[in-house]
């Protein structure tokens, strides 16, 4: 057995940052105006609307991961509206796994962003108004500007839970290797194959990676303290 | 169909298969130099629910044979459900020689915790829970019982030293990782169902004659002699 | 030339706005009250940051809200000095500054960012980066510049000086007095300081408790005795007069009208453009022979008119100064015996000090 | 099969609700002060610590598991600790799910309050400073209250990642009925063992249960709204 | 009296500021200066807020900071209204003005909640909860009634009533001037109104780029034509009297000092009280001859000391009335010529106008 990391490990961790980015570009996406609509509405509902979105944590991520290939398979409603579009099918697939970690990961993403638009005083959107901006111009040159560290935090916990999470994309993806087959289902591999030299290299290499992104990301992201 | 396409083969199969299979793979590479051959090892239960739901494996090799079973019967398989061994469990530990215990011994009050597969759901865990009862001291040791998600799993709890002893399957006994460390001895298979395992040609892998071949390819002497080796006895054996 | 017109209603507990005023559309009117009366929230609803129900706001020819019509605020052609800076925090002092400015078609321009600099003496602090380490005049200055960049139809202006020293404060006056002469920029001004509102404004609003109690030209309304106004030090009366002759040497001009004159600092200004001169009356006392030797030098002819009493210990004078204009004058009573003053005496005005406004 | 909810179920559901109730309340214990910590020191290796809190969720639940297990165990140093201080061996013990899933969900409680100790001005502390209040006062009485939306997200997300949580606890608990059998667990048992109609009567209790929670949560939350 | 001595060194990008003053351990002690001069970077050193290296404060015998010390904010018995309210947006109004007081020790309350109340018109406030929704005014008065309620022992105020009203202004003055007088709380307190700083303070301290240009006290200071106070509108000097008599049926009061006397509106202070009066300059003429029949009532006897150019119109006469004090005169440079004023020559002054200090 190698003690280094494999071609096939290697080609794991570049599917996990394609999946990771892909991910947290679309609960970005999704996401900001999302948590922009929570932060300001007066909606009644609203309350109801936050909770569904924080609900699949709630679920261990292999049953939800079961739930959605139900959902996603030939029969579920989710499968029938994609072939209806003539996508085809999802599951076993990239596009899947993208739609699986969007909605598992949603609430990593939109919880920080809420409390980063709810935390823009009022007055100082009044102000844009008041030098012609409308409500979109407003949002983007002063709500998103104001809420970076929120959008960062965001970002991180998005980021990094799509990387490390396993038991949706397993159940979706099929593990199958240059598709869906992810570090962390590599990983896992190696445990469950008590493969441990390669689980640790591996590993070591993704803890490596993800705290050389996190820490230039921490060290360089524009704090958010306000005089 | 392309011939090209049929170079390509992936083979969903039961975790405890991988020592086995990983080498039986090779063996055949060397019969199909073009093929393309990805072993997917996983929970037994996980790829039956995939493949009703169009997972794109062509053979489905699963440690019970109840699951291929089922899905032949709701129309997901293109071969007749064949039986490639049987399963067989084992006491194992790392601290104490293993090899000299039978189930009686782990009443003894210095084994805390006792290792076994979850037998709600794994076949080795279910055939684990049977010989317990036929030995008589299920009632004495279900206190002392943690529950791994798989045997691969049920193994590190013996191995990390957390439990003192496990039941597991023969075929993770004799793997590399293993075999150097602690003794095993076979629990008599009168004290349990048959460890029946069983693989099918799946509805995707239909039309793939790599898929045929290596089904085929199963009953071969040499892979025969590999899965001996890893512990599983062969169906012909049984009789 | 009434050509804004708001009418609002709005309630919050314990306070209630009610007012339906008609305002000049052009010049500067003052809002004038006291804490918690609601001059605020008016502008507020003027701006449309407050959604008052079946309020009614024209400007010009335009409705910006009525029954059935609310323009948002970003659609009001209106400039906001918020009564704190409230400058963006992400955004340098430049970018400040241009913020509304770069949201204005580059036609409808009519003030400059240069000007701005220049005026509100910005140059230095341009390449500031983080306006929250800027001291309270300097933020106030940007958050005025920001507003006149936008250049608006409507100024409101909530006690925009009153983090300024009086000499920046000296320097913004004209320069807010040309743009709303020259831009024709109509500015509703809050203030407290009634000498910054005289100084300013054409015209007075007077609020308490959320409702108008006075609505009118400048000199008008502080030389009505029944308004709150009337016992502050700043009562006065405003004089037209005609731009006469500049004295180069000493650089004064003199005003004439048809009662006399009266010297003040130098002023551009072409011989014959009509001015209009804000006299308090504590500046004005009155003599019964013609002043020699005193370095009072505006010494008028006047007849009383009328003598009234302001508090104990002073009363004011209404002095006719002839073509029809008037002064106003308060002196101790004591005085008013002494000289043995009543209404219809020939007396001569001193006026110590001049302001003018337009 | 039976079609509600089994003994065994419930046994499930109230163990998840103590192990995420506890471990809630160890994540704000242990999260506050270390955001506080985060959000105000100007140390240079503080993006080192941020980093190194965020990373546990790049590596899959299964592996932290078997790592921690490894750790936790009797030749693991965490084990050598625990045995050296007369507690035992922590893995197959409640209080072995709880120290598992602290380590894991840590990231997610302190992100968030992170945020919303940022978003304080410098301004209000100094004022609380002029008026005789410590530093440590001025945190209980002014930062405190101030980040509660914050506080709320990271409680949020720390309850319902614990409650969904499997593959650290199924590692680290060994699935031991009424002591580490999880609801989270347990479905996952029923999914395997194809036991649907249970496996959907528990999610859905779960589901429920966590719904109406956030609902009430999210509709009665103090909102973070700024004037 | 000099109790406090504060020495700071502080650089910021292109502003230092660099001070070492002594100043009086009771009263008001005004700091005036331009925007951006360095007033609140100075009230930030005192109070702890900036850390100044090798800054040194002593306040009596207490050291607060020097080269070893450094007692943070929270240990400093110091009360700060800042230039914005700051109130908490947490807190309700009552908790707001309480949450200085609860964490002083009952025995060391000096300063009641009630008496707050009263004083800054809260009552009305008090059951509101929302801070946020308050008036600027409103804001102001409880930022000044929750630094008051810490009982200080140095109190600064960075602007406080520049969201004022006149009226309210009014109101608090009294209060602050009792404080200060029976509290024996030293105030510093930075105002850009000049009228405020001559009404409250008894000291002045000018600051210009971050450094002290005077230091004294207020008539001293006010006095000199040297300073760049001399050139505002509001600029005078003080005259130091004793009560002489009222006039009960003019509601008059005499002041007697060596030099003369001046009346103003009826005091009620018992004869041989030490008053302080403001006379501005622009409301002091001179004449050559003793005027007669003028509505002027305080004409005094003067020697013109020092002549200087004040702008290109006017000039400033600094004029000795007797016992060692001093009046500031402004009038046009004409009338000077006209006069033929000299330094030396003997002239009239005539005050329109006087304001009381204390
Ligand atoms: N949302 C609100 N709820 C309750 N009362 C409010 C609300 N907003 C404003 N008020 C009250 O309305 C009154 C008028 O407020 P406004 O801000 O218009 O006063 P103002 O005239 O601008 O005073 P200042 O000169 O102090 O700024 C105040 O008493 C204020 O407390
Ligand atoms: N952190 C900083 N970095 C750079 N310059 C600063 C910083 N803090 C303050 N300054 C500058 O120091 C100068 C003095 O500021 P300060 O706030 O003390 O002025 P001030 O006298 O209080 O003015 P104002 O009357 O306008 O409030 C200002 O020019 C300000 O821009
Ligand atoms: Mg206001
Ligand atoms: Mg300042």
């Amino acid at each position: 057995m190698d003690s280094t990391i494999s071609p096939a490990d290697l080609a794991a961790i570049w599917l996990t940052i394609k999946l990771a980015t892909v991910v947290t570009a679309i609960l970005l996406l999704v996401g900001t105006p999302l948590a922009w609509w929570l932060a300001r509405t007066r909606c009644w509902w609203k309350g109801a609307v936050g909770a569904v979105v924080a609900l699949p944590i709630v679920l261990p991520p292999t049953v939800i991961g079961f739930y959605l290939l139900v959902a996603m398979g030939p029969h579920g409603p989710l499968g029938q509206l994609t072939q209806t579009l003539g996508i085809g099918l999802l599951p076993f697939t990239f596009a899947g796994l993208v739609v699986a970690s969007v909605i598992y990961s949603l609430p990593f993403v939109v919880q920080p962003l809420q409390n980063a638009f709810e935390a823009i005083p009022e007055r100082t959107l009044e102000i844009a108004s008041t030098l012609r901006a409308s409500a979109l111009d407003t949002f983007f040159s002063v709500a998103l500007p104001l809420a970076k560290p929120g959008l960062f935090t965001a970002s991180v916990l998005g980021f990094a839970h799509t990387v490390g999470e396993f038991g949706v994309v397993l159940m979706i993806g099929g593990n199958i290797p240059d598709q869906t087959r992810v570090a962390s289902v590599q990983i896992y591999d190696h445990v469950q194959a008590m493969e441990y030299t390669q689980a640790h290299w591996l590993s070591a290499a993704l803890l490596l990676f993800s705290f050389a992104v996190l820490l230039l990301l921490y060290t360089f992201h524009p704090t958010g303290k306000r005089k | 169909q392309t011939a090209q396409a049929d170079e390509k083969l992936t083979i969903a199969a039961a975790a405890d298969l991988k020592f086995a299979l990983d080498q039986i793979v090779v063996l055949f590479k060397s019969t199909h130099p073009a093929a393309q051959i990805e072993a997917i090892y996983g929970s037994s239960g996980n790829f039956s629910t995939q493949l009703r739901q169009g997972a794109p494996y062509d053979l489905y090799f699963s440690a019970d044979i109840a699951y291929p079973r089922a899905l032949k019967e709701e129309g997901f398989a293109a071969s007749e459900v064949q039986t490639y061994g049987m399963g067989r469990i084992v006491l194992w530990s790392l601290t104490r020689d293993a090899s000299k215990m039978t189930l009686a011994d782990l009443t003894d009050p210095s084994i805390q915790k006792i290792a076994i597969a979850n037998p709600q759901h794994a076949p080795y865990g279910k055939r684990a829970e049977e010989a317990l009862r036929a030995s008589g001291v299920w009632e004495k040791v279900e206190s002392k019982l943690v529950y791994g998600e798989n045997i691969a799993q049920t193994a590190q709890y013996v191995q990390s030293g957390n439990a003192q002893i496990g039941i597991i399957a023969l075929s993770l006994a004799l793997s590399p990782e293993l075999a150097q460390q602690g003794g095993y001895a076979l629990i008599p298979d009168k004290l349990h169902q048959p460890l029946e395992q069983g693989f099918i040609i799946t509805k995707h892998g239909a039309d793939n004659t790599l898929a045929h071949e290596f089904a085929g390819f199963i009953t071969d002497k040499q892979t025969k002699a590999i899965m001996t080796r890893y512990g599983f006895v062969l169906p012909d054996a049984v009789k | 030339m009434t050509a804004i017109h708001a009418r609002f209603k709005l309630d919050y507990p314990g306070f209630t706005l009610d007012v339906d005023i008609k305002l000049p559309g052009s010049g500067v009117t003052a809002l004038f009250g006291p804490s918690g009366s609601g001059k605020t929230t008016l502008l507020r609803c003027i701006a449309g940051l407050e959604h008052a129900e079946g309020g009614l706001l024209r400007m010009n020819d335009q409705v910006w809200q009525d029954g059935e019509k609310f323009l948002p605020t970003h659609a009001r052609s209106l400039g906001y000095v918020f009564q704190e800076a409230g400058l963006f925090p992400h955004l340098s002092v430049r970018r400040n500054l241009e913020y509304g400015l770069i949201r204005i078609v580059p036609d409808k321009r009519k003030v400059q960012l240069e000007q701005v600099v220049e005026l509100l003496g910005l140059s230095k602090l341009m390449a500031r980066t983080d306006p929250t380490s800027l001291s309270g005049g300097e933020r106030q200055r940007i958050a005025i510049g920001r507003a006149l960049l936008t250049s608006p139809n409507l100024l409101l202006m909530d006690e925009p000086l009153s983090a300024l020293d009086a000499a920046s404060k000296q320097e913004i006056f004209p320069y807010l007095e040309r743009l709303h002469r020259e831009l024709e920029i109509p500015v509703l001004y809050v203030s407290h300081a009634l000498d910054e509102v005289a100084r300013l404004a054409d015209h007075l609003v007077l609020l308490e408790q959320g409702r108008v109690i006075a609505n009118g030209t400048l000199g008008e309304t502080l030389s009505r005795l029944d308004l709150p106004t009337a016992h502050l030090d700043d009562a006065g009366a405003v004089i037209e007069a005609k731009v006469a002759m500049h004295d180069e040497a000493y650089s004064l001009t003199r005003l004439d009208f048809s009662g006399g004159s009266l010297w003040v600092s130098k002023i551009e200004r072409a011989a014959g453009t009509l001015m209009r001169a804000r006299v308090l009356a504590r500046d004005v006392s009155v003599a019964i022979a013609a002043p020699h030797g005193s370095s009072i030098t505006n010494i008028v002819a006047a007849r009383i008119v009328e003598i009234r009493d302001e508090g104990r210990d002073r009363v004011s004078l209404r002095l006719a100064v002839g073509g029809g204009q008037t002064l106003l004058s308060r002196i101790t009573r004591r005085s008013r015996d002494q000289l043995g003053l009543v209404a219809g005496m020939e007396v001569y005005a001193q006026v110590k000090s001049v302001a003018l406004i337009a």
